[in-house]
């Protein structure tokens, strides 16, 4: 595209941001999680009024019908100013592109520009408390009822529930069919009778994630997405687009920032000044070390993408990226333990460095638990990207009914 | 626990030792576990002191005392006694001053043999009726028992005491605190009460939900002379003693609580399926669990040598109570990680078990010594050996 | 038994070998291998000559019939004696006592007591060169001819198999069963026409391995050790008794002293000193790491021991010995070549403690494929010491002829 | 290579450096491999001059000499071409004195910026006639690229060097050396004839059997002044060039013997079977090969990073260079260790070629600074930056 264009949509939305967006250090400081919330949706209308929001969905959606390159000019000229990026994930990344590639004709006029003037909130209710990495093995039902389906189960790990309107809500609608194709998408109204949600504290006390309990939830015909018994066509985009969102390579999410709900990795190199540490033979090896393979990460993280994207290496190859970010976060944490040393055990303020590193500890895992674990990772390097036999699996190919379930 | 698991401190068990166990758990069972320490998060103590007497009445705080001072243990081995003692707390995640008591003990009849005269205190830790906490260290990320430092002035038959102490356990809310200092540049061991004027302790945050700490600030403290228990070499030897008591018995916690997490994940894997099969039937999570199995039978090994050294009296001892730490230290955290990652998320939430206890083994690699301080004692007796 | 008897047994071998054997400092060194093994099978005779071969081995075929406690007398009083050690293993410790354990008398008479006139030595062949850990896989076969049988196949790892006289080698007789149900043990010495065998140089430097070709080699029906096609079972308590003399608990070998072929381990402490790293916290925390772990593994093996002994553990726990020596034993190599660091890459000479470092590190993985892969190990305490489910063996209960091979 | 392994340096090759990677792997096919190796395992050299002769007529000691000096790359972007040449030779353990030379031309090329007058011989290396090593370190576990000491008089236009290096490289049999060491308190860089009066070489015991190194003895030596290259902080600079130009092509060398070992292995667990199943299906296998292709793929680009950055003369480059060697050096020998393990006993005989590129991966990342050397460099960066 002519670089005139974009420099003059660059010029207009420097002018807009300033016009109409506060600076970060002028932004108010949220009184509590709905002023937050409610603050979200008033700057996301902010952006659809001035013409600023969804710039990559449709313009018959409410979008702006322009390109990524468009797309990454705001979120430059947006750095610094106050944005609703709550609104990035799941919603306009992960959610409202799958509805896009998925949804009727009404669920999409419907709930993409609803998203993009800020109205609508969505989350997605996919694993399950049983579930584990087998997503495809889930166990919450929707039964045909004269008006449509009733819904009962359990989801979980669904980030910030409690603020969401809408989820995308995965359940089994055919037991007889091997377990991937008796699956349908639904849209549920997430103030539906039956529905309870309740938070999840987590070890570092984090409270972001929740768990809801699907009692006869009833929705109408009208509420699959995709069709009946192709849900998992659906979860898959699902996946890829939060795949993309979370590798920075979504062309649906604005402005960037740290998200307030990632969590909070110790950085080794604070760690060492708070330790007094700075000239210690040991802690200088732990910090070439932990550097080394911090920046490897990323290069091998750009290497795959060029890879993928110029058709040198297969989409498997991405695997490879997920195993790393759970080597290289655990590692973290590893040399920030052994940095905080005897400091690990108490201190006088929970924000304390070693106090940090001991608590992050504890959420060890968690890059390798988030989106698949490092074991599927490992399986899907080793038979998709390798070629190694595949791992025997008692339930491919037999009905859902017969699949034991312990 | 599983028999078929194996996971047992001790392979063989004398009557004595079986009655031990049996009282400990009786105490125990509706006393601690994570479930309390969930329930008492915000609390500042998760146990009173009648918590405490039931223990002292069960001889927590009795074996290192010599009967002639008011002691004696029940077994005839007192380390291996207690050991027991912390493998149950451990495989409950017990809060009380179990460990501080003891080594603090250690300490103070060490310096009942250099002269020092303990008075009616002894008998009276080992009843329960009064606590004694060792404190040592000063929260930094290398490990010195004497690190906080006070200015200490004579008045007469008194001391005058400034200072403070970074961090302090205060588990159990203890009357007094065996302080580990330095005073113008000497060793001292100073026996603190808790209620003295002058006197403030700053709750801490801790890791370990059982135990508290506090920063402790001494402003122009009025001691009996008799609070001087040690100095120089002296404090330097019971503190030396204080520090392998309080390091044998959080290896043998370790391990109650590292054989508890391995139950708990070999229960899970069993009975979870995924993909049709059960978690226990994929080879990565067996060879996982295999490592896992050897490190803890190897972490028993260990803790069970250092104990029995102490009972020996043996020169080893020391030598054998910093592998354990070392040992155990280094595994525990690395363990649990697993088991961590073979529950899923389940494992990161508060209200699962498994945190509270790698709470437990990161605090007891670190609240007297992280691995790294162990190691360098251990590097220092290689050298100078060969 | 009592005391005076085993105390009179001291004194007298006090006195035998005051006047028979040479103490170490004394004794010759021979001028090459030839004259070491030469020198072993004088003193093996002479030890028969005096009456202490055999100790804990049967009067009737040579040995003297007494206990485990008359042996570790005999081997107290031994240490600093020259002995004729390397008949202990495999000969004393393995070989013969499967022998005793599976031979006929006439195999009995027959090799016992020529193995401890010093006359015979003996070496296994057991492992295939496509062998692997499963050794039950083999195959190397033996036909059954008139008067006998024809072994055709190949052998490998076979310990100082240069200097035996005799092998017991393992072959299979049906292929039409499973695999364990249709091998036999033989014995076959090695001089029958039809072996050739050849030095295995190792990475090391080592040539103390051998491997061996076998090409129509006849042996007489005699020949079979057990039962034809009980092969398994012969190999097993080979196997027992392996364990057992590496493990220093076999009744059947005598003297003790390090093994000339045992591998050269580096030694960080020695290291730390040659590398002027004595100051070094770096060094410190490797050497305390290292130490703890060395200490432990001693610990481990008491405990399982003593624990198997009593029985308050299973004999599977065994197999926890195993894995903790492949795990110590390669954590050694990886703290030495840290340790070396660049002084790694040449020195003046081949015994320099950093060289050593490096050329060890080539063998990292010698404890854990020694006896059975260190996989073996992790697969028997998951699957026999914590029952988890055994692996997929598609080979079990199916004739060996229809088993894939690759 | 296996196309479907996708074990290649650089994912995307422009037609010349095809044409570099076929003319390199035409003149190794024949000349190199770890047969060739054992069969000249005691042999003084591996290769001849005209062997090296051949590969400068390939341009391997061309591309970092400007045009005008008489060198130049035929791609363009002179450390990418040489580290595809490093990676091939990696591939096959080839011999020859790439990296020593390539090195020495780095530095001297900036001396010659610096004012030192090169005369002809440039022109003589570029074409291979002449064999200038960069000579470094000090064979010690800490690796410092001054640490020769020597004795420098001046005697006219002449200097008179004492002294010694207690490990040199001197594979391909250099005319010259480019000795990087310290002469009363100052960095000097030297130039030294193998064949100088006073000039002995004692042949030491390599790891990498490709590679030769000795001890150098200066006894007397007498030199023409033209042979200070540099001096203080100019001889500082170039070491430092000299350094990350070999450190970043021994991380390329590794990676090429890390993907040669990752396809051996491959192809060994594929068609190998255990237990009526091929090694490949097993699931511990699968997950060890998982971890190591992916620090494969990471080794690939931090090595790609580190020369793409000193081609575009980035500010970050000595610090990717440092990450490439930190890196690779870290994870080359364990993973090294693996494919041994998974070969089984075979992988522990001298005639496997498994062992052949392990010695490969030890040397290059030992031979001019360990990993930790290079992770002290990093943390004095990280330190400094934040």
């Amino acid at each position: 595209m002519p670089t005139d264009e974009l420099d003059d949509f660059r010029a207009r939305a420097r002018a807009w941001l300033a016009e109409n967006l506060p600076r970060l250090e002028d932004a108010p400081v949220p009184a509590d999680e709905d002023a937050e919330w409610a603050r979200a949706r008033e700057l996301q209308r902010r952006l659809y009024d001035g013409g600023f929001a969804g710039i990559c969905f449709p313009v018959e959606y409410g979008g702006q019908g322009l390109t990524l390159a468009h797309q990454k000019v705001f979120t430059e000229e947006s750095a610094g100013y106050e944005m609703p990026l709550l609104f990035n994930a799941p919603t306009l990344g992960v959610c409202a592109p799958t509805i896009l590639e998925h949804g009727s004709e009404e669920q999409k006029r419907t709930h993409i520009s609803a998203i993009l003037r800020g109205e609508a909130y969505w989350v997605q209710y996919l694993s399950e408390p049983k579930g584990g990495s087998d997503l495809a093995g889930l166990v919450t039902r929707a039964d045909r009822v004269d008006d449509g389906w009733v819904i009962n189960g359990a989801k979980t790990w669904s980030t910030c529930a409690y603020s969401a309107d809408w989820a995308l809500c995965l359940a089994r609608t055919d037991w007889d069919v091997p377990k991937h194709e008796g699956l349908t998408m639904f849209l549920v109204p997430t103030d539906t009778p039956g529905i309870t949600m309740r938070r999840i504290r987590m070890v570092n006390g984090g409270d972001e994630h929740c768990e809801e309990f699907l009692d006869d939830v009833r929705v109408g015909a009208d509420a699959v997405l995709g069709e009946v018994n192709g849900g998992w066509a659906v979860a898959m985009r699902q996946l890829f687009h939060e795949r993309s969102t979370v590798g920075g390579g979504s062309p649906y999410v604005s402005g960037s920032g740290r998200n307030r709900i990632t969590r909070p990795k110790t950085d080794p190199v604070l760690l060492t000044r708070a330790t007094s540490r700075t000239e210690d033979p040991v802690a200088h090896e732990l910090l070439g070390r932990w550097h080394a393979r911090e920046i490897a990460q990323r290069l091998l993280n750009q290497r795959v993408k060029d890879g993928i994207a110029s058709g040198r290496l297969p989409a498997t190859a991405a695997s490879m990226m997920m195993l790393a970010h759970a080597e290289v976060d655990a590692f973290n944490d590893d040399v920030c333990l052994q940095l905080a040393g005897a400091g690990a055990a108490a201190a006088a303020s929970p924000g304390d460095p070693l106090r940090t590193a001991a608590v992050n500890y504890l959420m060890r895992q968690a890059s390798s638990l988030g989106g698949g674990s490092a074991e599927m990772s490992r399986n899907m390097i080793a038979e998709r990207f390798l070629g190694m036999p595949r791992e025997h699996a008692p339930d491919r190919g037999v009905p859902f009914r017969e699949v034991s379930r312990g | 626990m599983p028999p078929e698991l194996h996971t047992q401190l001790y392979l063989e068990l004398t009557l004595d030792e079986q009655d031990v166990i049996a009282g400990t758990r009786r105490h125990l069972a509706t006393t601690a576990g994570p479930q309390v320490l969930r329930d008492r998060e915000r609390d500042p103590q998760v146990v009173d002191r009648d918590w405490w007497r039931t223990g002292a009445d069960l001889g927590w705080a009795a074996p290192l005392v010599p009967e002639d001072l008011g002691g004696g243990s029940v077994t005839g081995t007192p380390f291996r006694e207690l050991g027991l003692v912390a493998h149950e707390q451990g495989r409950t995640s017990a809060s009380g001053p179990l460990v501080g008591v003891n080594a603090a003990l250690a300490g103070l009849v060490a310096a009942a043999a250099d002269g020092w005269e303990p008075g009616s205190l002894l008998d009276d830790v080992v009843a329960g009726t009064t606590v004694v906490m060792w404190a040592a260290g000063d929260g930094g990320a290398r490990w010195e028992p004497f690190a906080p430092r006070l200015q200490v002035a004579r008045d007469g038959d008194h001391l005058v005491v400034d200072g403070a102490a970074a961090q302090v356990e205060v588990t159990g809310d203890p009357d007094l605190l065996l302080l580990s200092a330095t005073a113008g540049g000497v060793a001292v061991q100073l026996l603190v009460p808790t209620d003295a004027a002058g006197v403030t302790l700053e709750p801490l945050v801790g890791l370990d939900l059982a135990r508290r700490h506090a920063r402790l600030v001494l402003d122009g403290v009025r001691l009996d002379a008799r609070a001087l228990v040690g100095e120089g070499a002296a404090a330097v030897a019971q503190a030396e003693r204080q520090w392998l008591t309080a390091s044998a018995l959080l290896a043998a916690d370790s391990c109650g609580a590292l054989s508890v997490g391995f139950e708990m994940t070999m229960e899970w894997v069993t009975h979870r399926h995924t993909f049709g099969r059960p978690l226990a039937s994929y080879q990565a999570l067996k060879h996982r669990l295999a490592d896992i199995r050897m490190h803890l039978e190897s972490a028993y090994a260990v803790t069970v040598a250092a104990l029995e050294a102490l009972d020996a009296g043996s020169e080893e001892a020391a030598e054998l109570v910093h592998v354990a730490q070392a040992y155990v230290g280094e595994h525990a955290p690395g363990a649990f990680s697993e088991f961590v990652q073979l529950h899923g998320g389940i494992g990161v939430t508060w209200e699962h078990d498994l945190h509270v206890h790698l709470r437990r083994v990161i605090a007891n690699a670190a609240v007297h010594g992280a691995p790294a301080d162990h190691q360098r004692r251990l590097a220092g007796a290689v050298l100078k050996e060969g």
